[in-house]
């Protein structure tokens, strides 16, 4: 039987990076076929060439056997391919229905049929069992839906071929096994899929076969059966990787942090969060957890100053600082990692040692009324990129030049530089590879160790349950749990994530 | 419209010995040294048929004495500044400056430059250097002329001015035009606009538009005193069929039968004469130049009448008391207010 | 200007290949040679319009008044790139000169004493005038949320009418026929340094502002945090750069400065406020040009500021002595900003036929640090 | 006072001083809805007429001039295009270079090409004629206000439902839309943002042409250096008046048109010219102060945040 889809010597570079080096890859139609790699590892590079986003250097794609020349999107499309990117490609404003059936919108006269469209993006959301209204607006609806408009927009255009590039980054176990059973069905209609993760739990139990990247390079092809959650680990680093989990530790002190009866609005005048209290204790790392969208990001914007809150309080080591400016927090020490490091962890195009700078620039370190001590932030600079071991070019180069691990890396370092008691750190280790996670795990454990509190939200639940002392759970605005991690499973905080839970909480 | 046809130095108003022709017999004292001249203007000509009259006049004396002239062209005040200099460090014959802009630089420049002669044209200082020789106009008394003109012709007793800028010095336009206007009929209504904006003598756009604002509220004769921005008002008078005058030189061509006569400005003349003089050292330092001296006038008082295209030349009866004012004018028996000075 | 890059430099290829790649060099050499095409189309000689504008603008009274129009360039140049360099799209320049320039202006005339007391005080008047004026949009964008871009431009017509308003009804000087104010007595008339013939001392006080820019922006705390918030205010939110107070502070130096150089165009130059003379130059959008080249640096900016200046100022000469009209010279200012801004280098031309490949260029900087 | 003030001339004058900023400010919207800041359209518009003038006095045919204006103004537009678009460049620099050079350019070509300085007028120029709808032009007021018009005229009316219709109801306005908000979501669904990007931008340099060829041609007979004094830069305001909806974009360019058309109006009855002047400009200020609700998107494009 030919292959559903077959690349041969596929070579793609960019600038100063060979992304695709020479792959060869086999998909057998009706297969679940893993492609897991390191950050970097070219797997999103390989996809966006198979989709035709962008041409290949070299090599050639064969689809059923036939080769084929895509040089757009609409190529792959119409050869039978449909892709739900990483970062999910939506049109905020426009409704569930145009989005599903844009560039294939049923006309009559020349107009677009919107009552036609409904009932075809309907009947395709009913034949697949992907619960959706066709005519609710995108902004309005949690990632969860948006990831099945995702898959609907593949299906309504009749995707032989689905490729799905990290789907369940930001899903919740429950919505995680919705889709593992869509995606499941829709291989059981014939249809062939295509599935990156970082996560080899999920390769393990979706997957028939497995195709590991590394640098560039296809460095295995696995029966899934076959292998292990070590073995591919070791295909993907090169080397031995102890995936066991760090169990807590657990000597929590003083109180660093205290929120009481804070409540913020969000960005359409609703309330974002209510009446959230809570403490964070040095020597102890309290982990949110909650879908994407339940107030989580705003309840720490709020902490971190960025957001006004509407009553409650938040205190520092004892000091008030609910109305204070951030300058202020960050002295009274509060480090922050934010969720989004490319448009609010650093400023891509200002140089490293300004990324590295930037909420110390007043400290007494760095600067004699107002006059910078350039040799002294330079200096921090270079301590830092040795320590933490971030790969960069010389300290002036814009950040822009660094790989998102590093970038990351660049956001941890500043934020742990300070001796601040309190640490905030949003997805901390979101999208980066199995290396980097380690790496910024044991930061954080160490940091933790050393009588550091770390109030750590995570749509990671494993990092989550790895690393918290405790956990709260946020749903809709509140928080409804505070769980001890050695007494909850994956599946219990799931329950919680999505309000099932809402009358008994026990925090 | 370049000026070419300017009837200034063909002949002058009857009434007067035409400026040009008595500085005309060059070939008399034929200078042993070809001249050179530089014209500087304040503003790009343009279609400004002011600033090309000044040209057209230093172009006239260079040809016709053998010699070489230069126009520079500015664009504001330092480029105006970079200019005069330019002209100084070349030192030509003369330096001729025109309009009111540059006064004072002319004034601070051929004082600091005693050995460089200079003509201004439009405006003297108080007390300008004996290097320096000025040229003005009483461009009132063409513009009260054609106020007769109006108070006679107009119906809807209502009449206006639609001016470049709102700066005294165009009161010798539009109030003297009034002041025609109500010497024949006092209950005549008055009202004057301005271009204004960034390019006030070249804005047709803005000058149509007044016009039409102005024809809306019942007046039938709009004087333009907008040099460049001219044409919108006569467009908008074939538009909005009310009738026009123009101002320096015969624009009834651009519409014939909405354009009763013009304030014209002799400038070629006037520049042409106050060079000769200066070359033969026999200028003094202000000449004044009105009816009289045939430096302003109508064409209604004009030989080429016939041919203007003008719809004052349909009205002998007004033609006639327009001559008998312009006379009473001359001989000082009508006194025109000069609105810029009381 | 354009062939000095190319023929002047004695050495290999490569070392010119090496500074056509630097866009802005390739830039300039592009608007010339396209300028030069343009000229010989007209059926002049490019060779002969080129060298009067370079005569025109570096030989005799041509260089003071190329230094003497610099100023103003240079100083509108900085005024907009204070704003630029925190991402504050400040069009309204114009304004604050204008409104600076009359309120100068009124001090420099009616202020009694010595010049030394007065000029100052005319100086500070101006700026006074100038920040006020340009907080207007300020608060507008931190109050009201209006963009910065359209309110300062709108707020430019605004300026023209209320100062010529003034002008026309309370500061007629009726002796002459402009609507102007009085002359500036001759006391309170910015001083003129004894080089190239007499440049203005103003020229010494835009160089100070130069270094003063450059010093703050490569040394101080409020010289990092204005470039952090203008690379990407959310960063800079989070850094605890307070950008709302930013703003209004990088508008006020903005129309401080714009404020004091249309003082100087009044003290310093023409000597007495007429109404639209300050608009009609066209400086303020000069000087904004200019910070586009000098992509808001300083030391680039005195540079572009220098440049600008003598392609005006020679513009002319060309004119006068070449035909050629100094429109010219406005279309070699836009053709070199427009491929500077569309990043058009000799590798780009080298290039052409792979296309630029996914991700290849960064949006462009509008101050790049 | 009232009488004087408002009667069925100023309302014309209104029309014709809308009509130019209608048709380059509909460009501006497209471009807006195509995720393309423009604001070149002041340069498109003077090349545009310029252009106008040109085709119309060789051809002695107004309907070449009009041709002529629309390929000036996409001429502009493709120099826009290639540095925003394939270049990435920044709109804001690019659009205030190009209006410079248009402005230029115009100038140095007036008088190489027709050997005069500031203003060309000749009888060869064609205008646009004004064409009344027989019957709907005799109705006392709306007849000669709004069924007297141009050919270009009209056509700026029936833009407005237009290309509403084109943006809201159609495929290529859903994609257009699509392609000013996630561009990449758009390329995944084989959408081309390059293309429809050009497209905008070609789209609003034709239309900005037409403004240009409508001032030049319609409005008035002739070409003036500058001519388009400002008007670009209104239509950019009433695109962000109008929140690049057509029919709000129109009701702010007919509020500019008005307070521009009632300034003249009240200066005639004595007001003084620096206040009419900037009667405009205030209005739209107080429209823009009115309007403020959410200019976020906009804030976020030109604070650079
Ligand atoms: N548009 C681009 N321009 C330049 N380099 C790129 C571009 N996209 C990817 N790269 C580089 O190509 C390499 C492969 O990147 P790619 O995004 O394919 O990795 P990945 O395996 O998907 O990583 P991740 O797990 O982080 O998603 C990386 O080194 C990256 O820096
Ligand atoms: N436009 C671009 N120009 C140059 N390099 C780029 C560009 N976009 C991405 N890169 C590089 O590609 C690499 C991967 O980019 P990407 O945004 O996918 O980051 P990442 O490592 O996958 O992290 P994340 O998935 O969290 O964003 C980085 O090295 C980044 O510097
Ligand atoms: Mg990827
Ligand atoms: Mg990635």
């Amino acid at each position: 039987m030919t292959p559903a889809l077959e690349l041969r010597g596929i070579t793609k570079r960019f600038p100063g990076v060979l992304a695709n080096d020479a792959i060869d890859m086999t998909v057998r139609t009706g297969e679940i076929h893993a492609v897991v790699g390191e950050n970097g590892a070219g797997k999103t590079t390989l996809m966006s060439i198979l989709f035709g986003l962008f041409p290949a250097d070299a090599g050639e794609i064969l689809v059923r056997g036939e080769p084929v020349r895509f040089s757009s999107a609409l190529d792959a499309i119409r050869a039978g391919l449909g892709m739900v990117h990483q970062a999910f490609r939506l049109f905020p404003t426009l409704t569930v229905a145009d989005n599903v059936v844009f560039r294939e919108e049923p006309t009559s006269r020349g107009l677009i049929d919107r009552s036609e469209s409904i009932r075809r993006v309907g009947d395709v959301a009913e034949r697949y069992g992907l619960a959706v209204d066709p005519t609710a607006v995108i902004e309005t609806l949690p990632v969860g839906v948006l990831q099945r408009v995702e898959i609907l927009k593949a299906l309504y255009r009749d995707a032989q071929i689905l490729i799905l590039d990290e789907p369940t980054a930001v899903l919740t176990p429950q919505e995680r096994d919705k889709l593992f059973e869509v995606i499941r069905r829709l291989r059981d209609t014939g249809r062939t899929i295509l599935f990156i993760t970082h996560k080899l739990g999920e390769v393990m139990s979706l997957s028939d076969r497995v195709t590991v990247l590394r640098d560039g390079r296809s460095v295995a092809d696995l029966l899934t059966a076959d292998t292990d959650p070590e073995e591919i680990a070791r295909h993907m680093t090169g080397r031995d990787v102890d995936l066991d989990q760090r169990a807590p530790a657990h000597q929590p002190g003083e109180a660093v942090l205290e929120v009481t009866g804070l409540s913020a609005t969000g960005e359409h005048g609703r309330k974002a969060f209510r009446e959230a209290s809570f403490e964070v204790r040095s020597g102890e790392i309290v982990g949110i957890a909650g879908i994407a969208g339940n107030g989580q990001n705003e309840l720490i914007e709020t902490v971190a100053g960025l957001r006004p809150p509407d009553e409650g309080s938040i205190s520092l080591n004892g000091a008030d600082i609910t109305d204070a400016e951030v300058l202020t927090r960050r002295s009274a020490g509060m480090a922050y990692v934010p969720e989004d490091r490319h448009g609010v962890g650093t400023s891509h195009r200002a140089s490293v040692w300004a990324n590295l700078l930037v909420g110390h620039q007043r400290d007494p370190a760095f600067q004699r009324k107002g006059w910078f001590d350039l040799r002294a932030i330079r200096d921090h600079a270079r301590s830092l990129i040795k320590t933490y071991g971030i790969r960069s070019g010389p300290i002036g180069a814009p950040v822009s030049t660094l790989s998102g691990g590093n970038l990351q890396k660049v956001v941890v370092a500043r934020e742990m530089s300070h001796g601040a008691p309190l640490l905030i750190a949003e997805q901390p280790t979101r999208g980066l590879d199995i290396a980097a996670i380690e790496f910024i795990h044991d930061r954080l454990v160490r940091f933790r160790d050393g009588g550091g509190a770390v109030l750590m939200v995570s749509a990671e639940l494993s990092e989550v349950l790895a690393l918290s002392s405790r956990i709260l759970v946020m749903f809709d605005g509140r928080i409804v749990a505070d769980l001890d991690p050695s007494k909850v499973t994956e599946a219990g905080i799931g329950l919680y994530m999505t309000g099932a839970h809402e009358d008994g909480p026990d925090g | 419209d370049s000026g070419d046809d300017a009837p200034a130095t063909t002949a002058a108003p009857a009434t007067t010995a035409a400026p040009a022709t008595t500085a005309a017999p060059t070939t008399t004292m034929a200078p042993e040294d070809p001249i050179s001249l530089i014209y500087v203007s304040p503003n790009p000509l343009g279609v400004n048929n002011f600033l090309i009259l000044g040209e057209v006049g230093t172009q006239r004396v260079a040809d016709r004495r053998g010699g070489t002239w230069k126009t520079f062209e500015s664009v504001d005040d330092s480029t105006r500044r970079a200019n005069i200099e330019a002209a100084i460090d070349e030192a030509p014959d003369i330096v001729v400056l025109t309009t009111f802009t540059l006064v004072e630089m002319a004034d601070e420049y051929s004082k600091a430059n005693p050995d460089q002669k200079f003509i201004i044209i439009d405006a003297c200082p108080d007390e300008p250097a004996p290097n320096l020789h000025c040229g003005v106009f009483r461009e009132h008394e063409g513009a009260y002329l054609l106020g007769v003109m109006a108070g006679h012709l107009s119906e809807a007793k209502q009449i206006g001015s639609v001016v470049a800028l709102d700066i005294p010095f165009f009161k010798r336009w539009w109030q003297s035009f009034a002041e025609g206007a109500q010497s024949v009929d006092a209950s005549i209504e008055n009202s004057a606009v301005f271009i204004a904006g960034d390019n006030p003598f070249s804005d047709p756009a803005r000058a149509k538009e007044l016009a039409l604002s102005l024809a809306a509220q019942g007046l039938d004769h709009i004087f333009a005193v907008g040099a460049g921005s001219n044409g919108g008002v006569f467009e908008a008078a074939e538009e909005a069929d009310f009738l026009s005058y123009g101002v320096d030189v015969n624009e009834c061509p651009s519409a014939p039968g909405r354009i009763v006569d013009n304030n014209l400005k002799l400038v070629d003349a006037v520049v042409e004469q106050l060079i000769e003089q200066v070359l033969d050292g026999t200028a003094g330092p202000v000449v004044s130049f009105g009816l009289a001296e045939g430096g302003t006038g109508v064409m209604a008082l004009h030989p080429d009448l016939a041919t203007s295209q003008c719809v004052i030349a349909d009205h002998p009866d007004i033609i006639e008391e327009v001559q008998a004012t312009a006379e009473g004018i001359i001989d000082g028996s009508i006194v025109v207010n000069d609105p810029l000075f009381g | 200007m354009a062939e000095q890059v190319t023929v002047h430099r004695p050495t290999l290829a490569s070392k010119v290949g090496a500074a056509l790649s630097h866009p802005v060099v390739f830039s300039l050499v592009f608007a010339f040679a396209l300028g030069w095409l343009i000229v010989y189309l007209t059926g002049r000689d490019p060779g002969f319009a080129y060298s009067e504008m370079l005569n025109g603008a570096v030989t005799g009274s041509g260089l003071r008044n190329t230094l003497g129009r610099a100023v103003p360039i240079i100083g509108m140049a900085l005024a907009v790139s204070v704003a630029f360099r925190s991402g504050v799209i400040n069009l309204g320049g114009e304004g604050q000169m204008v409104v600076g320039g009359l309120a100068g202006a009124l001090v420099a005339i009616y202020t009694p004493g010595p010049g030394e007391l007065v000029i100052p005080l005319a100086m500070v008047a101006g700026g006074v005038a100038g920040a006020a004026w340009a907080m207007l949009p300020a608060f507008g964008q931190t109050r009201l949320r209006l963009p910065i871009l359209i309110t300062s431009l709108l707020l430019n017509y605004v300026a023209r009418a209320i100062t010529g308003y003034l002008v026309r009804f309370h500061f007629l000087d009726d002796s002459v026929t402009l609507t102007s104010t009085r002359q500036v007595p001759e006391i309170a008339r910015m001083p003129r340094m004894p080089i190239f013939g007499g440049v203005s001392l103003s020229l010494a006080l835009v160089i100070v502002l130069v270094a003063v820019a450059w010093v703050v922006y490569g040394r101080t705390v409020s010289g990092y945090e204005t470039q952090m918030a203008g690379l990407n205010g959310r960063f800079a939110r989070y850094g605890g750069i307070q950008v709302e107070r930013q703003t209004v502070g990088v508008m006020v130096v903005a129309g401080t400065i714009g404020g004091i150089i249309g003082t100087h165009m009044i003290i310093g130059d023409a000597y007495r406020f007429i109404d639209g003379e300050l608009v009609v130059s066209g400086l303020a959008w000069t000087g904004l040009l200019v910070a586009l080249l000098a992509a808001n640096h300083p030391v680039m900016i005195l540079v572009a500021g220098l440049l600008f200046s003598g392609l005006q100022i020679g513009g002319l000469a060309m004119q006068r002595n070449a035909d050629v009209s100094w429109r010219l010279s406005q279309v070699l200012q836009a053709l070199v900003i427009v491929a500077v801004a569309s990043r058009l280098t000799f590798g780009w031309f080298k290039r052409r036929r792979t296309g630029p490949s996914e991700g290849e260029l960064e949006p462009a900087a509008v101050g790049e640090v | 006072m009232f009488e004087q003030l408002f009667d069925a001339a100023l309302l014309e004058s209104v029309v014709r001083a809308m009509v130019p900023i209608l048709l380059a400010a509909l460009g501006g919207m497209i471009c807006e809805r195509a995720g393309v800041f423009q604001i070149a359209m002041e340069g498109m518009m003077l090349a545009g007429a310029f252009a106008a003038v040109a085709g119309s006095y060789l051809a002695v045919y107004s309907g070449l001039g009009v041709l002529f204006g629309v390929a000036a103004g996409v001429l502009v537009s493709l120099m826009l295009a290639f540095g925003t678009v394939s270049r990435r460049g920044d709109p804001i620099v690019l659009g205030i270079a190009l209006n410079l050079m248009a402005l230029g350019l115009t100038g140095f070509l007036l008088p190489q090409i027709f050997g005069v300085r500031g203003t060309f007028r000749h009888e060869r120029i064609d205008g646009l004629d004004r064409l009344p709808i027989p019957g709907l032009s005799d109705i006392p007021w709306i007849g000669p206000v709004l069924f007297d018009q141009t050919i270009l005229g009209y056509l700026a009316f029936l833009l407005v439902p237009g290309i509403w219709l084109i943006l809201f109801r159609t495929p290529v306005g859903l994609r257009l839309r699509g392609v000013g908000e996630r561009p990449l979501a758009a390329e995944s669904l084989g959408v081309s943002p390059i293309a429809y990007k050009y497209g905008a931008v070609i789209a609003s340099g034709v239309l900005s042409g037409l403004a240009g060829a409508q001032l030049a041609l319609g409005n008035l007979v002739l070409f003036t250096e500058g001519m388009s004094s400002g008007r670009g830069w209104v239509a950019v305001v009433a695109v962000m008046l109008g929140r690049a909806h057509p029919f709000a974009v129109f009701g702010a360019s007919l509020l500019f048109a008005f307070a521009e058309g009632l300034g003249f109006r009240l200066q005639g009855n004595g007001l003084p010219v620096q206040i009419t002047d900037a009667l405009p400009f205030l209005v739209t200020l107080i429209a823009l102060i009115a309007a403020r609700k959410r200019f976020a998107r906009l804030l976020d494009l030109t604070t650079g945040a």
